[in-house]
């Protein structure tokens, strides 16, 4: 009965046309970004339940909220311009990187030409958002064969990317500003003289950066180039015909997604493990988050987020659900029979909903809306 | 109906070949489409006339021949070109973006009015958010006109057939086109559809003056509807001319009879 | 002449490399022709065919059985493990998924992936476990025209034998028993199989059944090349740049492409390696098959991918 | 559907019921998390030294009841190898029992180095025995690291003086061609700087040559090495990667008694599925080797004579199931050395890390804790976290490891200067005010 729309006319397209036009969604909305800005930073400064430790803040919220950027940025390729890629992990590796040899400055001789460009080192949120750039530059590289390569085959060439970079991280040791164990260290997360040290900062630092960075994604997908991708997605013959340039939509997406992923690749190095090396962002970290865009909602920005939280939380669940209930099974029988039960979710999820939870949510919303008369 | 003006010939198709291997779909057709008429391309299965339209919107290219639209001659063009140029087209099965909802699919059509870029609409604010709203008042007004108002936020793959094909109808024209191809707009509608679909072909007529060439089996519907009828079989042009003129033709009647050549 | 033996040798090892490779790749491309399901189960699925037989052998011999009548026996048992995978997967994943597109399908066959390798540690032990079923020593061939011979060894060579009897079984399965002309019939079109009466379950068990014996023989190799574990389901990955070059639905492909990639990367790897870092095998056949599909869309023996409208 | 958000539901309550109550546990225990992995492909290795390392806390509790009265209370946390999840698990398991965690054991050097910045900052020690950075021997920087009994730069040392002896003495290394086969992580790469470092010393042709993770590829490498013909090849391994290599060299004919494997590739699961061709591989020896010691007997009575041993009896005694006892009880000493200072009861991590900084193990010590014959004295200082340099080397003949060397001592005038030269970079890039080790007590 709460939830209803009778009694709410829109006398605007522009009021039609908001994210949440429904009155209870923006309530709900307004509640969580409240919590998430305000009661979660109070109740960990405090150390009340469940913030007794930093547990929360930084095994759990702090990856979901950056996988959860990553997951939007590859639904924009995967959801909403159909594009499938195996190469998420690369972007974010590609965004990390970029962004530790922009704050640790730049310096490429080129001794034949008697010259060297040499960058001095940048400030920390300017590295950030250029790492960003520097992913979407080759992700537009690396969109190009999509013109011509489709569907899984297009997925298998994403891995080229994937395993390429994986290698010249590793193997160039430019990369790494010449570290020895070919592991580097994040620089001081100064922003204007404000320096991020403590969970609730790193926490509220990455908040910002998704929020931001998911309305503007959403601000895209809901306008005329996400009808694009998606018209593309869903019939790029018949997109071509009512004028969408193939090579415009498809590189696009490919850019925007790939800044996305490398920011989120960049927060990942810098805010999130602090020291890192290329195996952080592996092919399985492609595939989660290809899991998470999948399970969460292929098409859907706040499908990315529950994707996230599932596939983040689910496994760590599994993990720590017998010890704590006090079953008498060792290490190695819980992970094996968390592979076991994880594997049968997803399975389970995908029959029962291959759209993932953003359609069980927005099926549940009809239904509450009828509810309790379902006629 | 409006009285075509003879002496404006919008499209002109110069003996026009095409073929797959060995197979040819099309063999020297040429024709002409006049600006406000509405023209018609009959002819029986695997005549060659979906294929005629997949020529002039840029999805086939053509062996030989030439195509003179708006009086520039091409030989070659991209369907993106060919919509830039102001050709908008529906298809036989229906080829809408199932995800995304009616309003979405015919705010689609609107891709080449836009004029914001990604910067402003990743911004969505000010000028940006003004054009999308001026868009939206567009679209909505073709909504009303195709009276499909109450399933604009469905998603399209839900709808049934005769509504799907009004939607798609609708994409066409949300691009302002200057030349409509519609390929059997009426394929499987009952009467009443039918009938709808009739009044919205010639309210788009009159409406907006759209040149319409559109394709159709049914040879009542195509009789009454359009202005000039073309006859194609076996990818040869038999006969052109007025709706009475081709009905008296011999070669039409044994071509739809199935008389042998 | 020592450079040109020492060239010799790094092409002969890689094409009996790419091979190997090809034997993984055999199932993809099986499962892919006659289901459309890009199955990356595959390489979990060589791990548990690989402990089944492995662990069955080492209990049959403790027993006291001899060797030949162990190996038999230990074959036979891991067939029945992989017929009952097969048939759980068909009945459980693949069935109540059928008509779903593509990308739902492979991310199926990934959670598949995780069950199965659970399953088989839990149940065969996660240690690694020798195989010796083939010799792994060397020939040195032409030791008279090049100083130290060519390099040859003997897994290898049992591998491609293998690989190629395979390829022939495969091929007369497929064009001489009834099971195999329907599955052909599948391949090509599902709904017009199902309309003529052949029970599309039962096909995809049988490819599955297929796909999982063809796992099997490349547990032999491939566990007598790593000893088995865990590490055998990387093989996976190993064999995708090689059926995207053959193409997905070739069988001849999968091992032209093994071929292709093999001696590529290896000849990369030696020659190329070095002055660029090292380790370039690692992404060299990634990039090998995104230069093919640039050529070929649809890979090397692909069939043609037509638009229509 | 309504099953599936009502199963999200419950796991949902579970999780908000278990993960974030206290543990109800008795507030007289010492908490201790294990790192370990016993799934995924370096499972083979990690399995045997978690098996030592919760046998040995058991002992200490069903022996001793603890120590000193203080019971260890421990939990297992799966890595997989996996940094992310090395991470997740050090947050899980950091702050649970009475005093948090008493020190971090890794047994990745990838997750050590994603770790050393936050246990500085959570003040819990990080152990490292034989692993993890080198440059953290230099306590006055890093003054939670303790890479025990040997870094991989002193690793590398002794690995050279082995081959110098073999060769007839260092003279004879000139000109020689040794190359490094190595996991290419940040494992694999440690000991390159020091290498090179000898190499110019001692005039030899130095070649390092990675292998990708997990390392079941190595054909091209292994040509390669066929085709230069190094005199030796050092092994930089770990898990599948080590018998892989050794299975290579016998393909291509390479003398086995030319490898030299660094400790982390010198067990039973590196040789065995190699079988026969396995014979005659050498490797480094982290001290101890294989075999059963007065400790093992203590095992055998207090834990598996009740059933409560955690893997089978005839693998006990394996090289690093030892290992996981000789970390286990070093890990215990510290404690113990700490209660010394700060009473027996539960302790933090950073009064244990007082313990680890004054840990001084004598023969005499050694020899009553049981570990007589597979250590050597330990002596830990603010200036020298490594408190050993020592080292072996052993040869598998086919069925066993034996030892063939006396016992050498890792150079320190040749690390010393390369210790000081990294840990004073990462000092500065953290802006870290090196201790003045002098002022320590």
């Amino acid at each position: 009965m709460l939830y209803r729309e009778a009694g709410q006319f829109k006398t605007t397209y522009a009021e039609d046309m908001a994210i949440f036009p429904i009155r209870q969604d923006r309530i709900a909305l307004a509640i969580l970004v409240g919590i998430a800005f305000i009661g979660v930073p109070l109740l960990a400064t405090f150390h009340v339940w469940p913030f007794g430790s930093d547990y929360l803040l930084w095994a759990i919220l702090l990856p979901f909220l950056i996988l959860a950027l990553a997951a939007i940025g590859t639904n924009i390729l995967v959801g909403y311009c159909g594009q499938i890629s195996l190469g998420s992990g690369a972007f974010m590796a590609i965004g990390a990187y970029s962004a530790y040899k922009l704050a640790t400055g730049v310096h490429i001789p080129l001794a034949s030409l008697g010259f060297a460009i040499a960058i001095p080192p940048l400030p920390v949120l300017a590295s950030i958002l250029l790492g960003g750039l520097m992913s979407a530059g080759v992700g537009i590289l690396f969109g190009i064969p999509s013109l011509r390569i489709k569907g899984l085959y297009l997925a298998v060439a994403t891995l080229a990317a994937q395993f390429f970079f994986d290698w010249a991280f590793l193997r160039l040791p430019w990369f790494t500003n010449y570290a020895p164990s070919g592991s580097v260290n994040a620089p001081e997360l100064d922003f204007f003289g404000v320096v991020v040290r403590t969970p609730v900062e790193r926490y509220l630092l990455c908040l910002l950066f998704v929020t931001v960075l998911a309305v503007l994604a959403k601000n895209l997908v809901r306008g005329n180039l996400g009808r694009q991708w998606m018209a593309i997605r869903d019939m790029d013959i018949a997109a071509e015909l009512i004028g969408i340039r193939p090579l415009y939509a498809k590189l696009t997406a490919f850019a925007v997604s790939s800044f996305i992923i490398g920011v989120a690749g960049a927060l990942w190095g810098f805010v999130y493990l602090g020291s890192w090396e290329p195996l952080a962002f592996s092919i399985e970290r492609s595939l989660d988050l290809l899991f998470m865009v999948i399970i969460g909602g292929l098409g859907s920005i706040m499908g990315s987020f529950i994707g996230a939280a599932f596939i983040l939380i689910v496994p760590i669940l599994l993990n720590v659900l017998p010890t704590e209930l006090g079953l008498p099974l060792s290490t190695q029988t819980i992970t094996h029979l968390q592979f076991i039960i994880f594997g049968s979710l997803i399975c389970y999820l995908l029959i029962k909903e291959p759209h993932g939870f953003a359609r069980l949510i927005s099926i549940g919303k009809e239904k509450l809306r009828l509810w309790p008369f379902p006629y | 109906m409006r009285a075509p003006d003879t002496n404006d010939i919008l499209l002109e198709v110069e003996r026009v070949v095409l073929s797959f291997g060995g197979v040819k779909a099309l063999r020297d057709v040429s024709f002409n489409i006049r600006k406000g008429e509405i023209r018609a391309i009959i002819g029986p299965n695997g005549a060659g006339k979906t294929s005629m339209l997949n020529v002039i919107n840029g999805f086939y290219r053509p062996n030989h021949g030439a195509i003179t639209f708006k009086g520039r001659t091409r030989a070659k063009m991209q369907p993106f070109e060919a919509a830039r140029g102001g050709i908008a087209r529906t298809f036989q099965n229906v080829a809408l973006f199932k995800g995304m909802s009616a309003l979405d699919n015919i705010m689609a059509g609107r891709t080449l009015k836009v004029r914001r870029g990604l910067l402003w609409q990743v911004l969505r604010l000010g000028p940006a958010l003004a054009e999308e709203v001026e868009h939206r008042r567009k679209v909505e007004e073709i909504i009303d006109f195709l009276e499909i108002e109450t399933i604009r936020k469905v998603p399209v793959g839900r709808l049934p057939y005769g509504l799907q094909k009004r939607v798609e109808l609708g994409r066409a024209l949300a691009m302002e086109p200057d030349l409509l191809l519609l390929d059997e707009p009426m394929a499987g509608m009952n009467l009443e559809e039918k009938e709808d679909m009739s009044r919205f072909i010639i309210d788009v007529n009159n409406h907006y003056g759209t040149t319409i060439a559109l394709i159709e089996h049914d040879m009542a519907v195509v009789m009454d509807l359009s202005d000039r009828v073309a006859v194609l079989d076996h990818g040869v042009k038999i006969a052109d001319g007025t709706p009475d003129e081709v009905k008296r033709s011999q070669v039409v009647i044994d071509a739809y009879l199935g008389v042998a050549h | 002449m020592i450079a040109f033996g020492q060239f010799l040798e790094v092409l002969i090892g890689g094409l009996m490399s790419g091979v190997l490779y090809s034997l993984v790749a055999l199932g993809f491309v099986l499962i892919f022709k006659a289901s459309g399901v890009f199955n990356y189960a595959q390489g979990a699925m060589v791990l548990l065919a690989g402990l089944a037989l492995v662990r069955a052998l080492d209990l049959l011999v403790a027993n006291g059985f001899p060797l030949w009548v162990a190996v038999v026996l230990a074959i036979g048992f891991a067939a029945v493990i992989m017929a009952a995978t097969a048939w759980l997967i068909e009945r459980f994943v693949i069935g109540p998924l059928v008509n779903q597109d593509a990308l739902t399908l492979f991310m199926s066959t990934i959670g598949v992936t995780f069950v199965i390798e659970g399953v088989a540690e839990m149940i065969f032990g996660s240690d690694v476990y020798p195989l010796r079923l083939f010799p792994t020593d060397a020939w040195f061939l032409f030791e008279g025209l090049f100083p130290g011979g060519i390099l040859v060894n003997k897994l290898d060579v049992w591998g491609a034998l293998i690989a190629g009897i395979l390829v022939g079984g495969l091929a007369i399965f497929f064009q001489r028993t009834k099971t195999g002309r329907a599955l052909r019939a599948v391949a090509d079109d599902h709904l017009a199989a199902h309309s003529v009466g052949i029970p599309i379950s039962w096909i995809w068990f049988v490819v599955w059944l297929v796909a999982g014996l063809v796992a099997l023989v490349a547990a032999t190799v491939w566990g007598t090349k790593l000893g088995v574990q865990f590490s055998i389901t990387f093989l996976a990955l190993k064999a995708l740049p090689v059926l995207i070059i053959g193409g997905l639905t070739s069988i001849p492909g999968a091992i032209v492409g093994g071929l292709i990639v093999g001696a590529g990367e290896k000849i990369a790897e030696v020659y190329l390696g070095p002055s660029i870092g090292g380790g370039i095998e690692y992404w060299f056949a990634y990039v090998l098959a995104l230069a093919v599909l640039l050529v070929r869309p649809q890979g090397l023996f692909g069939e043609r991918i037509i638009e229509r409208i | 559907m309504a099953g599936i958000a009502r199963n999200v539901l419950i796991l949902a309550a579970a999780l908000s019921g278990a993960a974030f109550s206290a543990p109800a546990a008795a507030q007289n225990e010492q908490f201790v998390p294990i790192l370990s992995y016993r799934t995924g492909p370096y499972a083979v290795n990690g399995a045997p030294y978690a098996n030592g390392v919760v046998d040995y806390y058991n002992l200490i509790n069903e022996r001793d009841g603890g120590i000193n009265g203080v019971k260890i209370l421990f939990e297992e946390c799966e890595t997989a190898y996996a940094t992310d999840k090395g991470v997740e698990c050090y947050e899980r398991l950091k702050s649970k029992g009475p005093t948090g965690a008493a020190f971090i054991n890794p047994l990745s050097t990838g997750i050590t180095f994603a770790l050393t910045e936050k246990t500085a900052t959570d003040k819990i020690p990080i152990i490292t025995m034989g692993y993890g950075r080198a440059d953290s021997k230099n306590g006055a920087v890093f003054a939670y690291n303790f890479p025990l009994l040997g870094t991989y730069w002193s690793a590398a040392d002794i690995a050279i003086q082995h081959i110098a002896k073999e060769l007839g003495g260092f003279d004879k290394l000139k000109g020689r061609k040794i190359s490094l086969l190595y996991h290419d992580s940040p494992y694999g790469k440690e000991p390159i700087p020091m290498l090179q470092v000898l190499a110019q010393k001692y005039g030899f042709e130095f070649t390092p040559i990675p292998v990708t993770h997990p390392g079941v590829e190595q054909k091209s490498q292994w040509l390669a090495i066929r085709q230069q013909r190094p005199d030796y090849v050092l092994v930089w391994g770990w898990g599948v990667m080590n018998s892989t290599a050794i299975k290579e060299a016998a393909a291509v004919a390479y003398p086995r008694d030319k490898l030299v494997g660094v400790w982390w590739s010198g067990a039973e699961p590196d040789v065995t599925p190699a079988g026969d061709q396995a014979a005659g591989y050498k490797s480094l020896m982290l001290q101890h080797g294989a075999g059963k010691f007065p400790v093992h007997a203590d095992l055998e009575k207090y834990i598996y004579a009740k059933g409560k041993g955690s893997t089978e009896p005839g693998k006990i005694g394996e090289v690093l199931y030892n290992r996981g006892l000789a970390n286990a009880m070093l890990g215990v000493e510290a404690i113990r050395k700490a209660q010394e200072k700060f009473g027996k009861k539960p302790l933090t991590g950073e009064q244990v890390r007082w313990g680890l900084e004054n840990l001084i193990l004598t023969d005499a010590r050694i020899k009553e804790l049981g570990f007589e014959g597979m250590l050597k004295p330990v002596s830990i200082s603010c200036s020298d976290h490594e408190g050993a340099r020592y080292g072996r080397v052993q040869q598998w003949d086919g069925k066993g490891w034996k030892i063939i060397s006396d016992w050498y001592t890792a150079d320190e005038s040749l690390i010393e200067p390369l210790v000081a030269d990294v840990s004073a970079k990462y000092a500065a890039e953290k802006k870290i005010k090196p201790r003045d080790c002098a002022k320590e007590t």
